[in-house]
């Protein structure tokens, strides 16, 4: 492994019901992804607050990724829907102030989706990684 | 200030192998808070357990940080830990560094990195935990049943039978539903009149029981445990108490040319009638659109040959209020209306009929008395073509017809082919199919009795057009297997027409928050682990409400629904989830955004008297949350453009402090 | 009240008839039929081929005018009908088609489907009212037993042409009850006569419009109306029934006083 | 995917994988009889991609347009798009005009509404 290699601190919202149970079936099955990967739990994926996510950005994080219950699956029967429509609005807005839409994304893993998790995660590593540093939102007065 | 102690678990060599805990522990030892830090092989043992309770003792800990397996696993574990101890459980949280660490890197460096990571965000976290309590209340000990087909009958007579009281709410004068108009039921052939009725009365004689016929809900309010329902008991005209179902005044009532829905107008009953001979309850009815006496006061001839004085032209209207504890619903299903399928000649012919119109003309009880007689001549039909799945199985955008397979259709057509048959060995009878769905028990094996010993002409095909020429109806349809298109000369024609839910349900849904699907099915709460409940807490379902099924089939669904039903009523008090929303009075500003988005409906609002600064008084409009009814998803809470709205457990500065953990 | 009036090829040659009451009853009835100025014929089918665009264009062109004149646009042909109706439902629904169709014809203002086609009937019905018939009617056809023959292009399919139900119409019934005559129902007024292929195949064309003519005797009708020309000529070229075949505009004119003997 | 049915598909604008093998529009087309393939194989044949034998088959100008399959199929499929497609893939082809100008004046009769001939060369030739 290089020792200089860049790796993107991403913070990952997983709902309680599906996807945070497919992070755990990806563990169970030893399916491996970057350790960079840092998951916070929500009850359901439009519990994460967009604030949370500027907040990340603020802090440092140089991706977000928030998973949820498919569509029509949400144990809240319809929260997915909420996170589905509050997200377009404020990636196109995050895009808009330069943070690059590969920098955020949402997902839907089932707790079926051991896998799904793994891939994904892994793929969106790689993809924030070849954007760099976020540099655009980060609060270097936050830093230590 | 929070007295937190760590505690890192090995998980035998499970954590531990990829995982240096005893560097996680002594790094945890430098976070503010925390007071103690310690590892240990299985935390989760009894050993592990009694480390943390004289832990919490010695260093007096107000929280807890447990570094192990995922919260799916032993969340419950630690936090009775904690309670034991006196700690309020839902001080404790966990940092999963198992499924989401140890199992996943390989390199021991990197995991007792990310494990520390994840135990500083977990211990950030437990900085501004608060003690929650779970919300308690009283469950009402009466079931109330909407709708008294076999579904409602079952689901009633199961949870009197446990000892609770129950009510059945049914529209119709009369409880017995669709099954009471069968005649024979598959695949053993028995009468379906003489396993229904029997229930019909056993369900009439429970005391536990109370059956509002002829009455519709019209209010739901409250919530698992404690609903408040309004029944409408409409006007029957005849004082059900005192009627004793003589029927002398539907002999005499000089208006005879009422349609008979229950013969699905097929004949006629008269202005004041009893829907069939065994109807439970068993009282007349008025029917105040074709009555004289109610239409224009000219007649009153019923009240005359009453005997018991039963007639009361005066009655109202009536509203019932009854709290209940839980609520099943069991709407049932109608056949769709075949207007859109007039290739089939449905509205031009009299003798092309739906499957459950010639459930009536073969039943005993029917129009004709039981004799197959075709409707538009009385005579005997030669021929008979049934046509299965009209109006299922069609395309979304096809614009007419449902998109699902209704079931049932296939073995009832089986079913009155190999009864017509037998009775009438004279009759040629065909069946146009396009798949025969027979996935039951002795299903299959009844089907293939109708083809080969009952010589049913099976045709693989589906009609294009049926053609009312002359006293014949010429079916024109494909035989694929022959590659033919074929001409039947027949004298009936029966249509195997789609089910869907009963109007009433899309109402009835919105009464009770419980969701439907596209076609107005009540959805369950999981399609395979919780398949009689809806989504709704305290809302259960039983029947082709949810979804198409046969007799068998609905049955058991009504018994597990009333097992649910049991379980829910046999509690004294009911332990809600105290992670729920929770609104800051001071700062609500009264939007009802939170309001719009809660899938429950557990948001209302209410006007509220507050102190202002200078000593005056402001009634202000805030936002309330039924904590027994929020489910804590926490979509109001993105939605309060106030920052009023928060949520107990996961609060939006609890997640932040994580995400400021996560990204130091 | 104008409206926009697409005759179509046959009307101005074998059906003058059909062109000439049908202008006449209109303006009893306060409606003037004004014929879009060079027209061109609308192919007499509707090609399906979703990347046919050429055979196209003359309706394009007609439903353009019409809507520059912001005025419906009638027609009486049910095959004119059926074209302009199904290549308007294009315009409308098919972007690619639309986007090439106005790129050929280079419209100051692009045709997206503006339009709305109606048939004479619907004019009949919607426009005009059936009820303002009766109250015109002056030889009420009282003792006429009359079989309507909608044939296939003035009801499919039913979801672009959306005038009546495919399956069990009646607004050609509902026209012959306001002329005082009496419907005849009969299954197979909306089964094909056999159209176009009577150019080549007589025996096909024979035996279809063998049924139709059947079917309405043996319901007791006699006379059948229709609004197609090739329909009327394949039912009258089938000799085995005996049932006159006239156009709906001439029933109406006669019933109106206007027909000339 | 087999060139021809990419072509067809994309004339027609059918997804002939909606089709559920019910039969029903062969079951209400009035030229059945006339047809050696009927409007179901169309529909089924093009799927598996065996087209070349409905390109030279006759049943290609029986159809009459008339949408009954359309109009009565359960899945929306549109059976008449289908052969419409395969016809004018035949007739795109030079030479292979099912009419020709010339053979007309032996078809008319002095009745004949020009309404026939156009739309009979609409769908026959190009």
């Amino acid at each position: 492994m290089q020792v200089n290699e860049f790796k993107p601190k991403i913070v990952a919202f997983c709902c309680n019901w599906c996807s945070y149970a497919g992070a755990d079936l990806a563990g169970n099955n030893r399916l491996n992804y970057p350790d960079n990967v840092k998951i916070i739990r929500v009850p359901c994926s439009c519990r994460v607050n967009p604030m949370f996510i500027l907040r990340a950005f603020q802090r440092g994080a140089d991706g977000v990724i928030l998973c949820g219950c498919h569509p029509g699956d949400c144990h809240y029967t319809s929260g997915n829907y909420y996170t589905r429509r509050r997200m377009a609005l404020l990636f196109s807005m995050l895009e808009y102030l330069g943070i690059e839409k590969e920098r955020t994304r949402v997902e839907w893993v089932s707790a079926a989706e051991g896998a799904k998790f793994s891939a994904t995660m892994n793929e969106f590593c790689e993809q924030v990684a070849a954007l760099g540093e976020n540099k655009r939102l980060e609060d270097l007065r936050c830093k230590q | 200030m929070q007295r937190i102690g760590v505690f890192v678990c090995w998980c035998g060599s499970n954590i531990a192998a990829t995982v240096d805990v005893k560097a996680v522990a002594e790094a945890l030892k430098s976070e503010p808070g925390v007071v103690f830090s310690t590892d240990y092989q299985y935390m989760c043992s009894q050993a592990g357990q009694d480390l943390i309770k004289e832990a919490i003792k010695e260093h007096k800990l107000t929280g807890l940080v447990i570094c192990s397996c995922s919260p799916r696993m032993h969340e419950n574990t630690f936090r009775k830990v904690a309670a034991d101890s006196g700690i309020n459980p839902y001080m404790v949280e966990i940092a999963n560094i198992r499924e989401q660490c140890s199992w996943v890197h390989k390199d021991k460096a990197i995991g007792t990195e990310k494990a520390i990571i994840l135990a500083r965000a977990a211990v950030a976290k437990v900085h501004l935990n608060t003690p929650l309590t779970p919300g308690e209340s009283e469950v009402t000990k009466r079931a109330l049943v909407i709708g008294g087909g076999i579904a409602g009958i079952q689901t009633a007579l199961d949870i009197a039978d446990a000892g609770y009281k129950v009510d059945i709410v049914e529209t119709k004068p009369t409880i017995g539903g669709k099954m009471a108009q069968l005649d024979k039921t598959f695949p053993t052939l028995d009468c379906a009149a003489c396993i229904l009725t029997p229930k019909m009365v056993e369900v009439a004689q429970n005391e536990n029981v109370r059956i509002f016929s002829y009455s519709e809900v019209t209010e739901v309010g409250g919530f698992v445990g404690n609903f408040t329902v309004k029944i409408k008991k409409k006007a029957r005209y005849v004082k059900e108490d005192v009627c004793t179902g003589c029927g002398l005044c539907t002999e005499k009532c000089p208006m005879k040319k009422v349609p008979n829905d229950f013969n699905l107008g097929m004949n006629n009953k008269g202005a004041i009638y009893i829907p069939f001979a065994q109807a439970v309850p068993k009282v007349a009815t008025i029917d105040p659109n074709y009555c004289n006496m109610l239409k224009n006061g000219k007649c009153g001839l019923c009240a005359k040959v009453c005997t018991a004085g039963a007639i009361d032209y005066t009655q109202k209207d009536e509203i019932i209020e009854e709290k209940y504890g839980a609520i099943v619903a069991a709407t049932g299903y109608n056949p769709i209306s075949l207007d859109k399928f007039d290739e089939f000649a449905y509205n031009q012919s009299k003798d092309v009929i739906t499957s459950l119109e010639f459930e009536r003309l073969t039943n005993a009880a029917g129009p004709t008395n039981g004799v197959l007689l075709r409707p538009s001549d009385l005579k005997h039909p030669k021929t008979i073509v049934f046509v299965q799945c009209v109006g299922s199985r069609c395309s979304a955008d096809a614009s007419k017809g449902k998109e699902y397979c209704s079931k049932i259709c296939c073995m009832y057509t089986a079913k009155h082919a190999m009864l017509t048959r037998d009775k009438y060995p004279d009759t040629d009878v065909y069946v146009f199919y396009i798949d025969v769905r027979t996935p039951g028990k002795n299903f299959d094996e009844f089907y293939r009795r109708a083809v080969e010993e009952y010589g049913v002409h099976y045709i693989k095909g589906m009609v294009g057009k049926v053609i009312p020429e002359g006293d014949k109806l010429i079916v024109q349809g494909s035989d694929l297997l022959d590659n033919k298109q074929l001409k039947i000369e027949a004298d009936l024609v029966v249509l195997a027409a789609a089910i869907e839910p009963d109007k009433s349900a899309r109402n009835l849904a919105t009464m009770l928050t419980a969701s439907m699907d596209t076609n107005d099915f009540f959805t369950e709460a999981h399609p395979k682990l919780r398949p009689v409940e809806s989504p709704t807490a305290g809302i259960f379902l039983s029947g082709t409400c949810q979804g198409p099924k046969d007799i068998p089939e609905t049955v058991s669904q009504a018994g597990a629904a009333a097992s649910k039903v049991i379980g829910l009523l046999a509690k004294d008090k009911l332990k809600g989830n105290p992670c729920v929303a929770h609104s800051d009075e001071l700062m609500c500003n009264g939007c009802s955004s939170c309001e719009r988005v809660c899938p429950y409906k557990a948001i209302t609002y209410v006007d509220k008297e507050f102190r202002m600064p200078d000593r005056t008084t402001k009634v202000r409009r805030v936002a309330f949350v039924n904590e027994a009814v929020c489910q804590g998803c926490g979509a109001c809470t993105v939605a309060c453009p106030s920052g009023a709205m928060d949520l107990k457990g996961f609060k939006s500065k609890q997640i932040m402090a994580e995400v400021d953990a996560i990204c130091k | 009240m104008k409206v926009s009036y697409f005759p179509g090829c046959t009307l101005k040659n074998k059906a003058k008839d059909l062109d000439k009451y049908a202008r006449l009853c209109a303006l009893k009835l306060g409606v003037e039929l004004e014929e879009i100025e060079n027209w061109q014929c609308c192919g007499g089918a509707f090609s399906m081929g979703e990347d046919e665009i050429a055979s196209k264009l003359s309706s394009v062109r007609a439903l353009q005018y019409a809507k520059e004149k912001d005025q419906y646009l009638v027609s009486v042909c049910s095959a004119c009908h059926n074209v302009l109706k199904q290549t308007n439902y294009q315009m409308q629904n098919n972007s690619d088609f639309a986007f090439k169709a106005n790129n050929y014809l280079a419209f100051d203002n692009p045709y997206n489907g503006e339009t709305k086609v109606i048939h004479y009937l619907e004019l009949l019905r919607d426009v005009i009212g059936f009820d303002k018939i009766k109250e015109n009617t002056v030889n009420p056809l009282k003792d006429k037993k009359i079989a309507a023959y909608y044939g296939c292009l003035l009801l499919r399919p039913s979801k672009v042409l959306a005038m009546d139900d495919a399956e069990n119409p009646s607004i050609m019934e509902d026209f012959i009850k306001a002329i005082g005559a009496t419907p005849v129902v009969y299954p197979y007024r909306n089964e094909c006569c056999g159209g176009y292929a009577t150019l080549e195949d007589k025996n096909l064309v024979n035996k279809k419009s063998g049924l139709v003519k059947n079917s309405a005797k043996n319901n007791g009708a006699d006379l059948i109306i229709t609004a197609c020309p090739l329909c009327k000529y394949n039912l009258e070229k089938n000799n085995n029934t005996d049932i006159p075949v006239v156009y709906i505009t001439e029933l109406l004119a006669e019933a109106l006083g206007l027909k000339e003997e | 995917m087999d060139k021809l049915k990419e072509q067809i598909l994309r004339t027609s604008g059918v997804n002939t994988l909606k089709c559920m093998r019910c039969g029903k529009c062969s079951g209400t087309c009035p030229s059945y009889d006339e047809m050696e393939y009927h409007p179901h194989q169309f529909v089924y044949m093009v799927e598996k991609g065996e087209i070349e034998p409905l390109m030279k088959s006759k049943s290609l100008y029986k159809c009459l347009s008339c949408f009954a399959c359309v109009e009565r199929c359960p899945r929306n499929v549109e059976p008449a798009k289908i052969v419409e497609a395969v016809r004018l893939m035949v007739i795109r082809q030079q030479g292979e005009n099912h009419l020709t100008a010339n053979d007309i004046p032996d078809l008319l009769d002095e009745d004949m509404p020009q309404q026939a001939i156009v739309s009979a060369f609409r769908k026959y030739s190009k």
